[in-house]
């Protein structure tokens, strides 16, 4: 399923991907939040009869400008996964007609939080899709990774050599991670150099946002951040809803912590609160769910040991590079980020009732990842500190930092107007 | 299956191992002929053994010897390899040569 | 039965290690001299030695996958992707090759071959055993002392920090300076 | 014990393993749905759960295979079969109560020795898509295997050294009295310990870890991925089930017929492995290396060292 705009197709992943995912497989696309359930449906028709054709067009090109940063392409799994409040009727059809014949993803090795970037419709519902990535760095991204190379053989590129950090001259590799990955913030790409699995360079990039020729009709804003930004706008929007979002947005990124630290187990608890939160879920119902999460995570000695100086990121490095967010509070490594997120999921769970006015001065102003009222969206800091963190450290230790820092390629997508904010 | 036809399995796999030995360039796939080498040992040991001297441990012990003998040589061509590779960047044997001069 | 088994070993092993030598790619020349040591494992298996067959299984299993590593980190062309040859005097190592086989194999077919003294003890790796721990006491010393050695060469030779680089020049330093964090916290 | 196994029983074991394993990943399935989408509302869901392991090899062995560019085949081929292989090798010296399909004189060396082929399977999956991902998967293991390997011989060495001898059946026959987990609980805790980092599975699942998108596996699809996947869970059981003749007692308890209470004891070590796999995060080598080599090979020398002295004096 590709969710967004046909302009923003022109980068090739999208492609590359399809091809990867075997069949029997269904694309489709939806441009248009409001035929969402059209377009599934047609989808689980096509697979369900077999029919191995090109990509489905579903797309209606009067709605288009649907402003979707980065296309999505997902399994229709979702169902099963907690994604029931938006497709309503459509649900039960995707339970029951089941995995055997019409899976077009590739089952239990890339699950992957979709962080609804394609509900901005105005749905509550928050999936948690599954994503098959199909990562294949060499075959499907040797286009982008042709620079210093050394050649190229079957049309892929051959590794070159630089000194790796114990002073032996090796070969490394250029890869490309994301923008599609398992448990990796949605539309972010890393180029990396590796040396066997050392990352030895990197540099930050995300998928193109196509400038919109107009803006969009129902208005984009980073799902993560919208409270703040609707307050910012002028609307009203109630402190318990701004705590619900923060509650839900740091289980997400502790979910994909979780998962990545492969602690399997905490991350689908995780993301199962998650769900319950965005389904609107009061306080007291939040509450004992969440506490135990806390509890758990909190006292893990295996987890302290494991994530106990991996990027360490110190108050003044971080305010600096203008971290707002609780990265700058944390004042210290991966794990210190995490019990950040946890207390503050415990305080905003139990403030998820509360119905005063969110104001942009108080304390509750911060967004999941920073104040969303600065010059720069939170997330951009977090991206700049990024790959001073990650040179040297080993994939599975960049995986976590990534993880624990959680950037938000969505609100990059969003610049701030200067009128609509402080005028 | 007699004693014959185990030796000269040895000895092929002795010469194979040799051949490999004499004309690899890289240090790391002379170790592999060095590696093949021993194995025709390790076999001719445990041919006389059973065919000559089953009552004796001797045969055993070559074997032991000859086992020890490969980890030896794997851990230290490894270790002058990755010596070698850190200080002048070579891994073949016509550029270590090359070096003493 | 055991004719079967043995000429299916025998023959492996030799194809296995002639393409050694003629593979491009290093894993798959790494894993055809694994299958070689194996079939050479196999066929000691075969005559009667269980312990040792078992234990050259074990430990060819692992050595070659280790030096799978050691050879994707050196070797310039890993994959074999890139078709080149890397013999040097390929002619004259022929020559002294089958020179050397053909001595060997007359030698082998001419020697007299005395016949079988003895009989195989019941449990081979028991008198393994009692003859390491005995009269070859010396040997398994030495054994002992060169693997200890080989320890110590191989490091020295392979790391490039001692102790001075990771724990300050008067080794007082609380965190020793590694790329990595260990496990244990020192 | 020495009864000899009759033949059948070499077609019978593989197909045990199997339907051990389907039942282990199915409880592990439920486990996880249940933490996915809190408790099933019934009987019947939870059925439909534990089917999932079930329901996904069959779909992968329907689906369209994945090729990745340049890549060696044959090898990753290899390295996938090798991994079930291995395990069923290994598993020719379980006895299940006293009896085994074989038991061999050397028993001890022999499993370990099968396992070991895991190191060269994982490996060859891993190199073979030609796949940076996986690749990195099958480094990954290597890493594992010398963590692991060098406190898990010496555990099972100590067993051996308890009893005096090499083959299983005799390691059982010693623990008819007092179970060996009771006087070698540091080479017990090592043993499981390693019993899941050498099917790569848990808090060893590393080398096939989520953060590499499924690592070792990454790039694996259709027949080839059922066997490698289904290796690990085969291995995994097996590795489990032989710490029951080495540290359990094997078939040794009251009432019960031997291969009840192998089957018993099997399933309490699978169960507690599964248990500890949601408690646990998954370990990275580059810490637990030194946990390994520093804290738990002293150890179990240690261990070994105890063991030797009461044998001496016995």
């Amino acid at each position: 399923m590709v969710l967004g705009d046909r302009e923003a197709e022109e980068s090739d992943w999208v492609e590359n991907l399809w091809h990867a995912i075997p069949a029997p497989k269904a694309r489709v696309e939806v441009t248009d939040p409001d035929r969402t359930a059209d377009a599934l449906d047609r989808g689980l028709t096509e697979l369900a009869h077999g029919q191995l054709r090109g990509p489905a067009e579903t797309s209606d090109h009067d709605h288009g400008a649907a402003a979707g940063h980065g296309e999505q392409p997902e399994a229709d799994e979702h169902a099963e996964h907690g994604g029931h409040e938006a497709d309503g009727d459509h649900g039960g059809h995707d339970m029951h007609t089941g995995h055997e014949t019409h899976d077009e993803h590739d089952g239990h090795d890339m699950h992957r939080a979709h962080d609804g970037h394609d509900m901005h419709g105005g749905d509550e519902a928050h999936g948690d899709h599954d994503m098959h990535g199909g990562h294949d760095p060499h075959g499907g991204h040797h286009g982008h990774a042709g620079h210093d190379m050394g050649g190229l053989v079957d049309g892929l590129p051959m590794a070159d050599r630089a000194d790796d950090r114990d002073g032996l001259r090796l070969d490394r590799l250029h890869v490309p991670l994301g923008p599609a990955l398992a448990d990796w913030p949605a539309g972010l790409i890393l180029r990396m150099a590796l040396q066997g699995d050392v990352v030895q360079e990197v540099t930050v990039e995300t998928v193109a946002v196509p400038p919109s020729p107009r803006p969009p009709s129902w208005g984009f804003r980073a799902f993560w951040d919208e409270p703040w930004l609707r307050t910012a706008a002028g609307e009203r929007v109630s402190k318990g809803d701004a705590a619900r979002r923060l509650c839900a947005a740091h289980l997400d990124s502790l979910g994909r912590f979780f998962a990545v630290a492969g602690w399997a187990d905490m991350a689908a608890r995780t993301r199962y609160v998650r769900d319950r939160a965005l389904a609107g879920a009061d306080a007291a119902e939040l509450t004992p769910l969440v506490r135990p999460l806390i509890r758990r995570a909190g006292r893990s000695w295996t987890l302290r040991r494991l994530t106990t100086g991996l990027g360490v990121l110190r108050t003044g490095q971080a305010r600096h590079a203008g971290v707002t967010g609780p990265a700058l509070v944390a004042d210290g490594d991966a794990h210190s980020r995490m019990l950040m997120w946890l207390d503050a999921v415990g305080r905003s769970a139990a403030a998820c009732d509360e119905t005063e006015t969110l104001d942009l001065d108080g304390a509750e102003a911060i967004g999941p990842r920073g104040r969303v009222d600065g010059p720069v969206p939170p997330s951009q800091a977090l991206l700049d500190v990024l790959p001073g963190l990650l040179e040297g450290t080993e994939f599975a230790c960049a995986r976590i930092i990534v993880a624990s820092l959680d950037p938000d390629p969505d609100e990059l997508a969003h610049v701030p107007a200067a009128g609509m904010l402080h005028g | 299956m007699t004693l014959e036809l185990l030796l000269l399995v040895a000895a092929a796999l002795f010469c194979v191992g040799l051949f490999g030995a004499l004309t690899q360039q890289s240090i790391v796939m002379l170790m592999m002929g060095l590696e093949l080498m021993l194995g025709g040992v390790i076999l001719a040991a445990a041919a006389a053994w059973h065919y000559i001297a089953p009552a004796a441990a001797d045969g055993q012990v070559l074997i032991v010897l000859a086992v020890t003998a490969m980890a030896l040589e794997m851990a230290v061509g490894f270790a002058v390899v990755t010596a070698l590779f850190r200080s002048r960047e070579v891994d073949m044997t016509d550029m270590a040569a090359e070096l003493k001069e | 039965m055991d004719a079967a088994v043995f000429w299916i070993l025998a023959v492996l092993a030799v194809v296995s290690g002639v393409w050694v030598f003629r593979f491009d790619s290093m894993a798959r020349a790494t894993f055809s001299l694994l299958t070689s040591l194996l079939c050479v494992g196999g066929l000691v298996i075969l005559l009667g030695l269980d312990y040792l067959g078992i234990v050259i299984v074990l430990m060819m299993t692992i050595e070659m996958a280790i030096m799978a590593v050691f050879m994707v980190m050196y070797m310039m062309n890993p994959a074999g992707l890139m078709p080149m040859t890397m013999m040097h005097n390929k002619k004259g190592a022929a020559v002294v090759c089958g020179l050397v086989f053909a001595l060997l194999a007359a030698g082998i077919l001419l020697a007299p071959w005395p016949a079988r003294r003895g009989k195989a003890p019941a449990d081979p790796t028991m008198e393994l055993g009692m003859s390491l721990m005995g009269p070859q006491m010396l040997t398994m010393m030495t054994l002992g002392l060169a693997l200890f050695a080989t320890i110590v060469a191989t490091v020295v030779l392979a790391t490039r920090r001692g102790r001075y680089d990771r724990l300050g020049d008067d080794l007082r330093a609380r965190r020793a300076d590694d790329p990595v964090r260990g496990g244990v916290g020192q | 014990m020495a009864e000899r196994t009759p033949l059948w029983a070499v077609f019978v074991l593989p197909a045990l393993l199997v339907a051990v394993a389907l039942v282990t990943a199915g409880v592990d399935a439920v486990l996880a749905a249940g933490a996915r989408t809190g408790r099933p509302a019934s009987l019947r869901e939870v059925a439909v759960r534990a089917a999932g392991p079930g329901r996904e090899v069959l779909r992968q062995l329907v689906q369209q295979p994945r090729r990745t560019r340049a890549s060696d085949v044959p090898l990753a081929r290899i390295g996938a079969a090798l991994l079930p292989v291995a395990a069923v090798l290994a598993a020719v010296v379980l006895p299940l109560g006293f009896r085994s399909v074989s038991d061999l004189p050397d028993g001890i060396v022999w499993f370990n020795a099968m396992e070991a082929l895991a190191w060269a399977a994982v490996w060859l999956a891993g190199w073979g898509p030609n796949s940076t991902l996986s690749l990195i998967g099958g480094y990954r293991f290597l890493a594992q295997g010398l963590a692991y390997e060098l406190p898990h011989m010496l555990a099972i060495t100590t067993a051996a050294l308890g009893a005096e001898s090499l083959r299983v059946g005799e390691v059982v026959d010693a623990q008819a009295g007092l179970w060996f987990a009771v006087w070698m609980p540091a080479a017990f805790g090592i043993y499981l310990l390693s019993a899941m980092a050498m099917a790569f599975w848990g808090p060893f699942d590393q080398p096939a870890g989520q953060d590499v998108a499924g690592g070792a596996a990454a790039e694996l699809s259709g027949a080839d991925r059922v066997l490698f996947l289904g290796g690990r869970w085969l291995l995994l059981v097996v590795a489990a089930a032989f710490s029951v003749p080495l540290f359990l007692g094997g078939g040794h308890g009251p009432l019960l017929p031997g291969w009840a209470w192998t089957v018993l004891k099997t399933a309490a070590v699978l169960a507690f492995l599964v248990w500890a796999r949601r408690r646990i995060p998954t370990l990275r080598m580059e810490r637990y290396l030194e946990l390994a080599w520093v804290v738990l090979t002293p150890l179990a020398i240690a261990q070994a060292l105890v063991v030797a002295v009461v044998v001496l004096n016995r």
